[in-house]
Protein backbone atom coordinates (compact mmCIF):
# COMPACT_ATOMS: atom_id res chain seq x y z
CA UNK A 1 0.00 0.00 0.00
CA UNK A 2 1.25 3.32 -0.93
CA UNK A 3 -0.06 5.12 1.97
CA UNK A 4 0.46 2.98 5.04
CA UNK A 5 -0.84 3.81 8.66
CA UNK A 6 -1.96 1.56 11.46
CA UNK A 7 -3.38 2.93 14.70
CA UNK A 8 -3.26 0.83 17.67
CA UNK A 9 -5.21 1.59 21.27
CA UNK A 10 -4.31 -0.23 24.55
CA UNK A 11 -6.58 1.03 27.60
CA UNK A 12 -4.35 0.46 30.76
CA UNK A 13 -5.99 1.03 33.96
CA UNK A 14 -7.28 4.80 33.89
CA UNK A 15 -4.07 5.68 30.97
CA UNK A 16 -5.16 5.00 26.84
CA UNK A 17 -1.92 4.23 25.32
CA UNK A 18 -2.20 4.74 21.37
CA UNK A 19 0.46 3.51 18.93
CA UNK A 20 0.52 5.21 15.87
CA UNK A 21 2.86 3.39 12.89
CA UNK A 22 3.73 4.38 9.52
CA UNK A 23 2.54 7.90 7.62
CA UNK A 24 0.67 10.54 9.19
CA UNK A 25 -0.12 13.07 6.69
CA UNK A 26 -3.25 14.82 5.41
CA UNK A 27 -4.18 11.64 3.99
CA UNK A 28 -4.61 9.67 7.38
CA UNK A 29 -4.53 12.24 10.05
CA UNK A 30 -8.33 12.24 9.69
CA UNK A 31 -8.16 8.56 10.93
CA UNK A 32 -6.29 9.87 13.96
CA UNK A 33 -8.43 12.59 14.63
CA UNK A 34 -11.44 10.05 14.95
CA UNK A 35 -9.87 7.83 17.17
CA UNK A 36 -8.61 10.87 19.77
CA UNK A 37 -11.94 12.34 19.56
CA UNK A 38 -13.14 8.74 20.81
CA UNK A 39 -11.01 8.29 23.51
CA UNK A 40 -11.99 11.91 25.03
CA UNK A 41 -15.06 11.69 24.44
CA UNK A 42 -15.73 7.73 26.40
CA UNK A 43 -14.11 10.35 28.92
CA UNK A 44 -10.00 8.97 27.73
CA UNK A 45 -7.91 11.68 28.91
CA UNK A 46 -4.87 10.50 29.99
CA UNK A 47 -3.27 9.67 26.69
CA UNK A 48 0.24 8.43 25.64
CA UNK A 49 0.81 8.98 21.69
CA UNK A 50 3.75 5.99 21.07
CA UNK A 51 5.15 6.96 17.87
CA UNK A 52 8.20 4.95 17.97
CA UNK A 53 6.88 3.39 14.61
CA UNK A 54 6.13 6.63 13.14
CA UNK A 55 8.21 7.02 9.82
CA UNK A 56 6.42 10.55 9.07
CA UNK A 57 4.29 13.28 9.92
CA UNK A 58 3.19 16.31 8.15
CA UNK A 59 1.35 19.48 9.49
CA UNK A 60 -2.47 17.72 9.01
CA UNK A 61 -0.80 15.20 11.44
CA UNK A 62 0.84 18.05 14.03
CA UNK A 63 -3.21 19.23 13.46
CA UNK A 64 -4.68 16.96 15.07
CA UNK A 65 -2.91 17.10 18.63
CA UNK A 66 -3.01 20.39 18.26
CA UNK A 67 -7.21 20.91 18.38
CA UNK A 68 -7.30 18.64 21.03
CA UNK A 69 -4.67 19.41 23.66
CA UNK A 70 -6.66 22.46 25.66
CA UNK A 71 -9.59 20.27 25.66
CA UNK A 72 -7.85 17.42 27.71
CA UNK A 73 -5.94 19.37 29.75
CA UNK A 74 -9.29 21.18 30.39
CA UNK A 75 -10.37 17.78 31.66
CA UNK A 76 -7.24 17.38 33.50
CA UNK A 77 -5.58 14.93 31.46
CA UNK A 78 -2.49 14.99 29.02
CA UNK A 79 -1.00 13.65 25.81
CA UNK A 80 2.02 12.70 26.58
CA UNK A 81 4.42 11.60 23.38
CA UNK A 82 6.68 8.96 23.07
CA UNK A 83 9.44 7.61 21.10
CA UNK A 84 9.69 10.15 18.35
CA UNK A 85 12.20 9.14 15.62
CA UNK A 86 15.11 12.02 15.04
CA UNK A 87 13.29 13.04 11.71
CA UNK A 88 9.91 13.12 13.10
CA UNK A 89 10.78 14.61 16.27
CA UNK A 90 12.52 17.91 13.75
CA UNK A 91 9.15 18.39 12.81
CA UNK A 92 7.36 18.79 15.82
CA UNK A 93 10.64 21.30 17.23
CA UNK A 94 10.62 23.47 13.78
CA UNK A 95 6.70 24.42 14.86
CA UNK A 96 7.19 24.39 18.71
CA UNK A 97 5.71 21.41 19.45
CA UNK A 98 8.52 20.74 22.25
CA UNK A 99 7.45 23.39 24.52
CA UNK A 100 3.83 22.90 24.40
CA UNK A 101 4.00 18.51 24.81
CA UNK A 102 5.81 16.54 27.11
CA UNK A 103 8.18 14.80 24.61
CA UNK A 104 9.23 11.27 26.19
CA UNK A 105 11.41 8.78 24.84
CA UNK A 106 9.30 5.65 25.55
CA UNK A 107 5.85 4.40 26.59
CA UNK A 108 7.19 3.62 29.97
CA UNK A 109 8.60 7.26 30.45
CA UNK A 110 5.69 8.57 28.93
CA UNK A 111 3.48 6.35 31.62
CA UNK A 112 5.88 7.72 34.30
CA UNK A 113 5.17 11.40 33.71
CA UNK A 114 1.97 11.06 33.88
CA UNK A 115 2.52 9.98 38.29
CA UNK A 116 4.61 13.05 38.62
CA UNK A 117 2.07 15.61 36.23
CA UNK A 118 -0.67 14.63 35.04
CA UNK A 119 -1.52 17.72 33.11
CA UNK A 120 0.22 20.88 31.89
CA UNK A 121 -0.97 24.55 31.94
CA UNK A 122 -1.69 25.10 27.77
CA UNK B 1 32.34 19.78 -16.55
CA UNK B 2 29.32 21.99 -16.47
CA UNK B 3 26.05 20.05 -15.65
CA UNK B 4 23.35 20.30 -18.00
CA UNK B 5 19.83 21.09 -15.96
CA UNK B 6 17.63 18.33 -15.19
CA UNK B 7 13.83 18.53 -15.67
CA UNK B 8 11.28 16.37 -13.98
CA UNK B 9 7.46 16.70 -13.85
CA UNK B 10 4.66 14.70 -12.20
CA UNK B 11 0.98 15.11 -12.57
CA UNK B 12 -1.35 13.94 -10.22
CA UNK B 13 -5.23 13.31 -9.71
CA UNK B 14 -6.14 16.26 -6.67
CA UNK B 15 -6.60 13.50 -3.61
CA UNK B 16 -4.33 13.24 -0.75
CA UNK B 17 -4.09 9.41 -1.60
CA UNK B 18 -1.16 10.46 -3.67
CA UNK B 19 0.70 12.38 -1.42
CA UNK B 20 3.06 9.59 -0.44
CA UNK B 21 3.94 8.87 -4.57
CA UNK B 22 4.30 13.18 -4.50
CA UNK B 23 6.76 12.58 -1.70
CA UNK B 24 8.89 9.25 -2.67
CA UNK B 25 8.76 11.48 -6.23
CA UNK B 26 10.54 14.74 -4.28
CA UNK B 27 13.00 12.56 -2.15
CA UNK B 28 14.54 10.61 -4.90
CA UNK B 29 14.78 13.36 -7.33
CA UNK B 30 16.55 15.33 -3.69
CA UNK B 31 19.24 12.36 -3.40
CA UNK B 32 19.68 12.67 -7.10
CA UNK B 33 20.46 16.04 -7.41
CA UNK B 34 22.65 15.11 -4.11
CA UNK B 35 20.86 16.90 -1.47
CA UNK B 36 22.26 15.55 2.29
CA UNK B 37 19.57 13.67 4.16
CA UNK B 38 18.06 16.13 6.01
CA UNK B 39 17.51 18.34 3.30
CA UNK B 40 15.96 15.42 1.34
CA UNK B 41 13.71 15.52 4.92
CA UNK B 42 13.22 18.91 4.48
CA UNK B 43 12.28 18.98 0.68
CA UNK B 44 9.65 15.87 1.19
CA UNK B 45 7.72 17.65 4.10
CA UNK B 46 7.70 21.26 2.27
CA UNK B 47 6.52 19.58 -0.86
CA UNK B 48 3.98 17.49 0.97
CA UNK B 49 2.34 20.93 2.62
CA UNK B 50 2.40 22.89 -0.82
CA UNK B 51 0.58 19.89 -2.54
CA UNK B 52 -1.99 18.95 0.70
CA UNK B 53 -2.57 22.52 0.18
CA UNK B 54 -3.79 22.79 -3.55
CA UNK B 55 -5.58 19.49 -3.01
CA UNK B 56 -7.63 20.87 -0.19
CA UNK B 57 -7.71 24.87 -0.48
CA UNK B 58 -7.60 25.30 -4.58
CA UNK B 59 -9.06 22.18 -5.78
CA UNK B 60 -11.31 21.25 -2.84
CA UNK B 61 -11.00 17.56 -2.84
CA UNK B 62 -12.26 17.51 -6.35
CA UNK B 63 -10.60 14.32 -7.49
CA UNK B 64 -10.77 15.11 -11.41
CA UNK B 65 -8.07 17.96 -10.91
CA UNK B 66 -4.46 17.52 -11.81
CA UNK B 67 -1.71 18.65 -9.37
CA UNK B 68 1.72 19.12 -10.94
CA UNK B 69 5.18 18.91 -9.54
CA UNK B 70 7.93 20.22 -11.36
CA UNK B 71 11.64 19.64 -10.60
CA UNK B 72 14.86 21.34 -11.75
CA UNK B 73 18.06 21.00 -10.88
CA UNK B 74 21.83 21.52 -11.53
CA UNK B 75 24.64 21.56 -9.73
CA UNK B 76 23.76 24.20 -7.45
CA UNK B 77 19.90 24.15 -6.79
CA UNK B 78 17.14 22.61 -6.74
CA UNK B 79 13.96 24.09 -7.92
CA UNK B 80 10.36 22.91 -7.21
CA UNK B 81 6.97 24.37 -8.66
CA UNK B 82 3.76 23.14 -7.34
CA UNK B 83 1.20 24.11 -10.19
CA UNK B 84 -2.61 24.03 -9.60
CA UNK B 85 -5.58 25.62 -11.77
CA UNK B 86 -7.34 26.41 -9.02
CA UNK B 87 -9.03 29.55 -7.14
CA UNK B 88 -6.14 30.69 -6.13
CA UNK B 89 -5.34 33.31 -3.05
CA UNK B 90 -3.16 36.16 -1.27
CA UNK B 91 -0.36 34.48 0.41
CA UNK B 92 -0.17 37.76 2.21
CA UNK B 93 -3.48 38.10 3.54
CA UNK B 94 -2.90 34.69 5.24
CA UNK B 95 -2.45 35.78 8.68
CA UNK B 96 0.48 33.97 10.54
CA UNK B 97 -1.09 33.03 14.03
CA UNK B 98 1.30 31.64 16.78
CA UNK B 99 0.84 28.08 18.18
CA UNK B 100 -0.56 29.48 21.50
CA UNK B 101 -3.33 31.24 19.84
CA UNK B 102 -4.33 28.35 17.01
CA UNK B 103 -4.38 25.83 20.14
CA UNK B 104 -6.71 28.39 22.08
CA UNK B 105 -8.79 28.33 19.02
CA UNK B 106 -8.82 24.26 18.98
CA UNK B 107 -7.35 25.13 15.06
CA UNK B 108 -6.37 21.80 13.42
CA UNK B 109 -4.56 23.94 10.43
CA UNK B 110 -2.56 26.70 10.00
CA UNK B 111 1.13 25.32 10.41
CA UNK B 112 1.38 24.65 6.37
CA UNK B 113 2.66 27.90 4.98
CA UNK B 114 5.18 28.28 7.77
CA UNK B 115 6.60 24.93 7.55
CA UNK B 116 7.29 25.58 3.26
CA UNK B 117 8.60 29.23 4.38
CA UNK B 118 10.63 27.47 7.25
CA UNK B 119 12.07 24.34 5.44
CA UNK B 120 13.14 25.83 1.88
CA UNK B 121 15.81 28.67 1.14
CA UNK B 122 13.82 30.31 -1.13
CA UNK B 123 10.07 30.48 -1.80
CA UNK B 124 7.23 32.81 -3.41
CA UNK B 125 3.83 32.64 -5.17
CA UNK B 126 3.09 33.13 -8.82
CA UNK B 127 -0.99 33.57 -8.61
CA UNK B 128 -2.97 34.43 -11.50
CA UNK B 129 -6.35 33.25 -10.35
CA UNK B 130 -8.61 30.54 -12.25
CA UNK B 131 -5.85 30.77 -14.30
CA UNK B 132 -2.82 29.05 -12.63
CA UNK B 133 -0.92 29.45 -10.01
CA UNK B 134 2.84 28.10 -8.94
CA UNK B 135 4.32 27.84 -5.90
CA UNK B 136 8.44 28.35 -6.43
CA UNK B 137 10.63 26.50 -3.74
CA UNK B 138 14.39 26.29 -3.72
CA UNK B 139 16.98 24.59 -1.87
CA UNK B 140 20.62 25.33 -2.27
CA UNK B 141 22.85 22.33 -2.82
CA UNK B 142 25.97 22.04 -0.23
CA UNK B 143 28.81 20.92 -1.52
CA UNK B 144 30.01 18.41 0.62
CA UNK C 1 -20.22 3.64 -6.72
CA UNK C 2 -18.71 3.98 -10.39
CA UNK C 3 -14.83 4.60 -10.08
CA UNK C 4 -13.57 7.37 -12.10
CA UNK C 5 -10.24 7.47 -14.19
CA UNK C 6 -6.79 7.97 -12.37
CA UNK C 7 -4.48 9.55 -14.92
CA UNK C 8 -0.79 9.79 -13.82
CA UNK C 9 1.91 11.22 -15.55
CA UNK C 10 5.96 11.21 -15.13
CA UNK C 11 8.34 13.10 -17.02
CA UNK C 12 11.93 12.62 -16.82
CA UNK C 13 15.36 13.02 -18.54
CA UNK C 14 16.58 10.01 -20.73
CA UNK C 15 19.36 8.77 -18.57
CA UNK C 16 19.17 5.47 -17.05
CA UNK C 17 19.57 6.81 -13.51
CA UNK C 18 16.26 7.75 -13.78
CA UNK C 19 15.14 4.06 -13.90
CA UNK C 20 14.77 3.55 -9.99
CA UNK C 21 12.05 6.61 -9.92
CA UNK C 22 10.06 5.53 -12.95
CA UNK C 23 10.10 1.99 -10.73
CA UNK C 24 8.76 3.68 -8.18
CA UNK C 25 6.22 5.85 -9.59
CA UNK C 26 4.55 2.59 -11.35
CA UNK C 27 5.08 0.20 -8.54
CA UNK C 28 3.13 2.82 -6.05
CA UNK C 29 0.54 3.51 -8.67
CA UNK C 30 0.15 -0.40 -9.13
CA UNK C 31 -0.44 -0.69 -5.31
CA UNK C 32 -3.00 2.21 -5.23
CA UNK C 33 -5.07 0.28 -8.42
CA UNK C 34 -5.12 -2.75 -6.47
CA UNK C 35 -2.80 -4.71 -8.05
CA UNK C 36 -1.45 -7.95 -6.18
CA UNK C 37 2.01 -7.76 -4.92
CA UNK C 38 2.92 -10.48 -7.95
CA UNK C 39 1.53 -8.38 -10.39
CA UNK C 40 2.95 -5.16 -9.41
CA UNK C 41 6.31 -7.13 -9.23
CA UNK C 42 5.40 -7.33 -13.01
CA UNK C 43 4.42 -4.00 -13.74
CA UNK C 44 7.73 -2.69 -12.64
CA UNK C 45 9.99 -5.16 -14.72
CA UNK C 46 8.06 -4.84 -17.75
CA UNK C 47 8.03 -0.74 -17.25
CA UNK C 48 11.32 -0.48 -16.63
CA UNK C 49 12.72 -2.63 -19.73
CA UNK C 50 10.15 0.20 -21.98
CA UNK C 51 12.26 2.75 -20.54
CA UNK C 52 15.61 0.87 -20.82
CA UNK C 53 14.70 0.89 -24.54
CA UNK C 54 13.77 4.36 -24.77
CA UNK C 55 16.92 5.92 -23.04
CA UNK C 56 18.90 2.94 -24.60
CA UNK C 57 17.46 2.86 -28.49
CA UNK C 58 15.37 5.74 -29.03
CA UNK C 59 17.38 7.94 -27.84
CA UNK C 60 20.46 6.90 -27.48
CA UNK C 61 21.35 8.05 -24.12
CA UNK C 62 20.80 11.65 -24.96
CA UNK C 63 20.20 13.28 -21.80
CA UNK C 64 18.41 16.64 -23.05
CA UNK C 65 15.55 14.05 -24.18
CA UNK C 66 12.68 13.01 -22.09
CA UNK C 67 11.08 9.80 -21.16
CA UNK C 68 7.42 9.92 -20.49
CA UNK C 69 5.71 7.37 -18.18
CA UNK C 70 1.87 8.05 -18.37
CA UNK C 71 -0.29 5.89 -15.98
CA UNK C 72 -4.80 5.25 -16.20
CA UNK C 73 -6.49 2.72 -14.21
CA UNK C 74 -10.15 2.62 -13.37
CA UNK C 75 -11.40 -0.92 -11.26
CA UNK C 76 -10.54 -3.12 -13.77
CA UNK C 77 -7.58 -2.28 -15.63
CA UNK C 78 -4.47 -0.42 -15.27
CA UNK C 79 -2.93 0.82 -18.94
CA UNK C 80 0.65 2.25 -18.99
CA UNK C 81 2.15 3.99 -21.78
CA UNK C 82 5.93 4.64 -22.58
CA UNK C 83 6.21 7.62 -24.83
CA UNK C 84 9.24 8.94 -26.93
CA UNK C 85 9.75 10.98 -29.48
CA UNK C 86 12.93 9.60 -30.64
CA UNK C 87 13.69 7.27 -33.80
CA UNK C 88 11.12 4.65 -33.69
CA UNK C 89 11.76 1.24 -35.05
CA UNK C 90 9.53 -1.73 -36.35
CA UNK C 91 8.56 -4.36 -33.54
CA UNK C 92 7.66 -6.79 -35.88
CA UNK C 93 11.26 -6.72 -37.48
CA UNK C 94 12.52 -7.51 -34.55
CA UNK C 95 14.10 -11.04 -34.73
CA UNK C 96 13.06 -12.87 -31.02
CA UNK C 97 16.57 -15.21 -30.64
CA UNK C 98 16.14 -18.47 -28.65
CA UNK C 99 18.13 -18.25 -25.51
CA UNK C 100 20.47 -20.54 -26.56
CA UNK C 101 21.06 -19.04 -29.73
CA UNK C 102 21.86 -15.44 -27.57
CA UNK C 103 24.30 -16.89 -25.31
CA UNK C 104 26.09 -18.41 -28.29
CA UNK C 105 26.44 -15.14 -29.62
CA UNK C 106 27.68 -13.74 -26.56
CA UNK C 107 25.11 -11.13 -26.65
CA UNK C 108 24.32 -9.14 -23.56
CA UNK C 109 20.51 -7.90 -24.90
CA UNK C 110 17.31 -8.87 -26.82
CA UNK C 111 15.63 -10.10 -23.45
CA UNK C 112 13.57 -6.93 -23.20
CA UNK C 113 10.38 -7.02 -25.45
CA UNK C 114 9.89 -10.84 -24.75
CA UNK C 115 9.79 -10.02 -20.73
CA UNK C 116 7.41 -7.06 -21.63
CA UNK C 117 4.95 -9.40 -23.40
CA UNK C 118 5.33 -12.04 -21.02
CA UNK C 119 4.26 -9.80 -17.83
CA UNK C 120 1.36 -7.47 -19.18
CA UNK C 121 -1.73 -8.67 -20.18
CA UNK C 122 -1.71 -6.50 -23.50
CA UNK C 123 0.76 -4.91 -25.37
CA UNK C 124 0.71 -2.61 -28.56
CA UNK C 125 3.24 -0.32 -30.00
CA UNK C 126 1.76 2.88 -31.81
CA UNK C 127 4.71 4.14 -33.90
CA UNK C 128 5.30 7.40 -35.79
CA UNK C 129 8.91 7.73 -36.65
CA UNK C 130 10.28 10.27 -35.73
CA UNK C 131 7.19 11.81 -33.91
CA UNK C 132 5.96 10.37 -31.24
CA UNK C 133 6.57 6.47 -30.30
CA UNK C 134 4.33 5.00 -27.69
CA UNK C 135 4.25 1.91 -26.38
CA UNK C 136 0.80 0.84 -24.67
CA UNK C 137 0.56 -1.98 -22.19
CA UNK C 138 -2.38 -3.20 -19.86
CA UNK C 139 -2.74 -5.19 -16.67
CA UNK C 140 -6.11 -6.60 -15.69
CA UNK C 141 -6.66 -5.74 -11.86
CA UNK C 142 -8.01 -9.19 -10.51
CA UNK C 143 -10.71 -8.60 -8.11
CA UNK C 144 -9.28 -10.31 -4.26
CA UNK D 1 21.14 7.23 -3.39
CA UNK D 2 17.72 6.56 -6.07
CA UNK D 3 20.10 3.19 -7.19
CA UNK D 4 21.61 1.84 -4.83
CA UNK D 5 23.89 -0.73 -5.91
CA UNK D 6 27.38 -2.41 -4.21
CA UNK D 7 29.31 -5.05 -5.53
CA UNK D 8 31.84 -7.51 -3.53
CA UNK D 9 34.44 -9.90 -4.49
CA UNK D 10 36.19 -12.07 -2.58
CA UNK D 11 39.03 -14.70 -4.18
CA UNK D 12 38.80 -18.03 -2.00
CA UNK D 13 41.16 -20.56 -3.38
CA UNK D 14 40.34 -21.32 -6.86
CA UNK D 15 36.47 -19.46 -6.63
CA UNK D 16 35.52 -16.24 -6.59
CA UNK D 17 32.58 -14.68 -4.86
CA UNK D 18 31.14 -12.05 -5.76
CA UNK D 19 28.34 -10.66 -3.29
CA UNK D 20 25.82 -8.20 -5.02
CA UNK D 21 23.30 -5.93 -3.17
CA UNK D 22 20.43 -3.57 -4.26
CA UNK D 23 18.99 -3.27 -7.87
CA UNK D 24 21.05 -4.53 -11.37
CA UNK D 25 19.18 -2.94 -13.40
CA UNK D 26 20.36 -1.00 -16.83
CA UNK D 27 22.03 1.73 -15.02
CA UNK D 28 24.57 -0.59 -12.41
CA UNK D 29 24.84 -3.99 -15.10
CA UNK D 30 28.07 -2.27 -16.51
CA UNK D 31 29.71 -1.73 -12.93
CA UNK D 32 29.06 -6.03 -12.85
CA UNK D 33 30.09 -6.35 -15.79
CA UNK D 34 33.17 -4.63 -15.75
CA UNK D 35 33.89 -6.31 -12.74
CA UNK D 36 33.14 -10.31 -14.17
CA UNK D 37 35.47 -9.36 -17.56
CA UNK D 38 38.10 -8.58 -15.03
CA UNK D 39 38.06 -12.09 -13.44
CA UNK D 40 37.74 -13.76 -16.30
CA UNK D 41 40.89 -11.67 -17.68
CA UNK D 42 42.86 -12.54 -14.42
CA UNK D 43 42.07 -16.24 -15.57
CA UNK D 44 39.56 -16.77 -12.81
CA UNK D 45 36.63 -18.66 -14.21
CA UNK D 46 34.80 -20.44 -11.02
CA UNK D 47 32.77 -17.88 -10.28
CA UNK D 48 29.80 -17.89 -7.18
CA UNK D 49 27.71 -14.51 -7.68
CA UNK D 50 26.17 -14.24 -4.38
CA UNK D 51 22.70 -12.40 -4.71
CA UNK D 52 20.95 -13.05 -1.50
CA UNK D 53 21.12 -9.36 -1.07
CA UNK D 54 19.88 -8.32 -4.35
CA UNK D 55 16.39 -6.84 -4.68
CA UNK D 56 15.70 -6.55 -8.02
CA UNK D 57 17.25 -7.64 -11.50
CA UNK D 58 15.94 -6.54 -15.14
CA UNK D 59 17.29 -7.80 -18.25
CA UNK D 60 20.33 -6.10 -18.71
CA UNK D 61 21.37 -8.16 -15.12
CA UNK D 62 20.54 -10.95 -17.05
CA UNK D 63 22.61 -9.98 -20.20
CA UNK D 64 25.74 -9.84 -18.03
CA UNK D 65 25.69 -13.69 -17.36
CA UNK D 66 24.06 -14.68 -20.58
CA UNK D 67 27.34 -12.60 -22.73
CA UNK D 68 30.17 -14.36 -20.13
CA UNK D 69 28.89 -18.22 -19.91
CA UNK D 70 29.63 -19.55 -23.14
CA UNK D 71 33.37 -18.20 -22.66
CA UNK D 72 33.98 -19.52 -19.04
CA UNK D 73 32.61 -22.52 -19.69
CA UNK D 74 34.66 -23.58 -22.41
CA UNK D 75 37.75 -22.35 -19.75
CA UNK D 76 36.15 -25.21 -17.94
CA UNK D 77 34.72 -22.65 -15.33
CA UNK D 78 31.27 -21.68 -14.44
CA UNK D 79 29.15 -19.22 -12.66
CA UNK D 80 26.70 -20.93 -9.95
CA UNK D 81 23.89 -18.28 -8.52
CA UNK D 82 22.63 -18.30 -4.81
CA UNK D 83 20.53 -17.12 -2.95
CA UNK D 84 17.87 -15.52 -5.27
CA UNK D 85 14.87 -13.95 -3.49
CA UNK D 86 11.62 -15.29 -4.85
CA UNK D 87 10.72 -12.15 -6.89
CA UNK D 88 14.26 -12.27 -8.49
CA UNK D 89 14.21 -15.92 -8.97
CA UNK D 90 11.07 -15.81 -10.70
CA UNK D 91 13.16 -12.92 -13.31
CA UNK D 92 15.46 -15.00 -14.04
CA UNK D 93 12.66 -18.15 -14.08
CA UNK D 94 10.97 -16.77 -16.90
CA UNK D 95 13.24 -16.01 -19.62
CA UNK D 96 14.65 -19.73 -18.61
CA UNK D 97 17.67 -18.55 -16.96
CA UNK D 98 17.54 -22.20 -14.48
CA UNK D 99 17.96 -24.44 -17.59
CA UNK D 100 21.20 -22.78 -18.29
CA UNK D 101 22.71 -22.10 -14.77
CA UNK D 102 22.56 -23.54 -11.43
CA UNK D 103 20.84 -21.70 -8.90
CA UNK D 104 21.55 -22.40 -5.21
CA UNK D 105 20.39 -21.81 -2.01
CA UNK D 106 23.23 -20.37 -0.38
CA UNK D 107 27.18 -19.88 -1.10
CA UNK D 108 27.75 -22.76 0.60
CA UNK D 109 25.91 -25.42 -1.61
CA UNK D 110 27.12 -23.04 -5.13
CA UNK D 111 30.69 -24.05 -3.64
CA UNK D 112 30.09 -27.81 -2.73
CA UNK D 113 28.46 -28.07 -6.61
CA UNK D 114 32.09 -26.81 -8.34
CA UNK D 115 33.00 -29.59 -6.17
CA UNK D 116 30.47 -32.00 -8.22
CA UNK D 117 30.15 -29.81 -11.18
CA UNK D 118 33.00 -28.01 -12.18
CA UNK D 119 31.67 -26.84 -15.38
CA UNK D 120 28.26 -27.42 -17.55
CA UNK D 121 27.68 -27.65 -21.47
CA UNK D 122 26.19 -24.91 -22.39
N1 LIG E 1 -2.72 26.42 -3.03
C1 LIG E 1 -3.63 27.13 -2.33
N2 LIG E 1 -4.78 27.56 -2.91
C2 LIG E 1 -5.69 28.28 -2.21
N3 LIG E 1 -5.53 28.65 -0.93
C3 LIG E 1 -4.40 28.27 -0.28
C4 LIG E 1 -3.40 27.50 -0.94
N4 LIG E 1 -2.40 27.29 -0.06
C5 LIG E 1 -2.76 27.90 1.09
N5 LIG E 1 -3.96 28.49 0.96
C6 LIG E 1 -4.65 29.29 2.01
O1 LIG E 1 -3.72 29.62 3.03
C7 LIG E 1 -4.19 29.15 4.30
C8 LIG E 1 -3.03 28.74 5.20
O2 LIG E 1 -2.43 27.56 4.70
P1 LIG E 1 -1.58 26.64 5.66
O3 LIG E 1 -0.62 27.50 6.44
O4 LIG E 1 -0.96 25.56 4.85
O5 LIG E 1 -2.61 26.05 6.70
P2 LIG E 1 -3.84 25.04 6.45
O6 LIG E 1 -3.70 24.48 5.08
O7 LIG E 1 -3.68 24.02 7.49
O8 LIG E 1 -5.06 25.88 6.62
C9 LIG E 1 -5.18 28.05 3.98
O9 LIG E 1 -6.12 27.87 5.00
C10 LIG E 1 -5.79 28.55 2.69
O10 LIG E 1 -6.82 29.46 2.93
N1 LIG F 1 11.75 2.34 -27.91
C1 LIG F 1 12.54 1.82 -28.89
N2 LIG F 1 13.03 2.63 -29.87
C2 LIG F 1 13.81 2.13 -30.84
N3 LIG F 1 14.18 0.84 -30.93
C3 LIG F 1 13.73 -0.02 -30.00
C4 LIG F 1 12.89 0.43 -28.92
N4 LIG F 1 12.59 -0.65 -28.16
C5 LIG F 1 13.21 -1.71 -28.71
N5 LIG F 1 13.89 -1.36 -29.83
C6 LIG F 1 14.65 -2.27 -30.73
O1 LIG F 1 14.27 -3.60 -30.45
C7 LIG F 1 15.43 -4.39 -30.13
C8 LIG F 1 15.10 -5.47 -29.11
O2 LIG F 1 14.79 -4.87 -27.84
P1 LIG F 1 14.92 -5.75 -26.52
O3 LIG F 1 14.21 -7.03 -26.72
O4 LIG F 1 14.44 -4.91 -25.39
O5 LIG F 1 16.46 -6.07 -26.35
P2 LIG F 1 17.68 -5.08 -26.09
O6 LIG F 1 17.12 -3.76 -25.70
O7 LIG F 1 18.43 -5.72 -25.00
O8 LIG F 1 18.43 -5.06 -27.40
C9 LIG F 1 16.46 -3.39 -29.66
O9 LIG F 1 17.78 -3.86 -29.82
C10 LIG F 1 16.14 -2.19 -30.54
O10 LIG F 1 16.75 -2.32 -31.80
Amino acid sequence: MPNPFVLNTTNREDLSIMSIEGYLDAHTAPQFEEKLQAEIEAGRTRIVVDCSKLSYISSAGLGVFMSFIEEIREHSGDIKISGLAPKVRHTFEILGFHDIFDLLDDVQAAVKRFEDKPTREV
Amino acid sequence: MAMIERKFSLHVPSSTENLALIREYVTTIGASAGLSDSDVAKLELAVDEACANVIEHAYGHDLTKEVTVRAIFDEDTLSIIVEDTGRGFDPNSVKQEELQELIAKHKSGGLGLRLIQTLMDEVHYEIIPGQKNELHMKKHIRKS
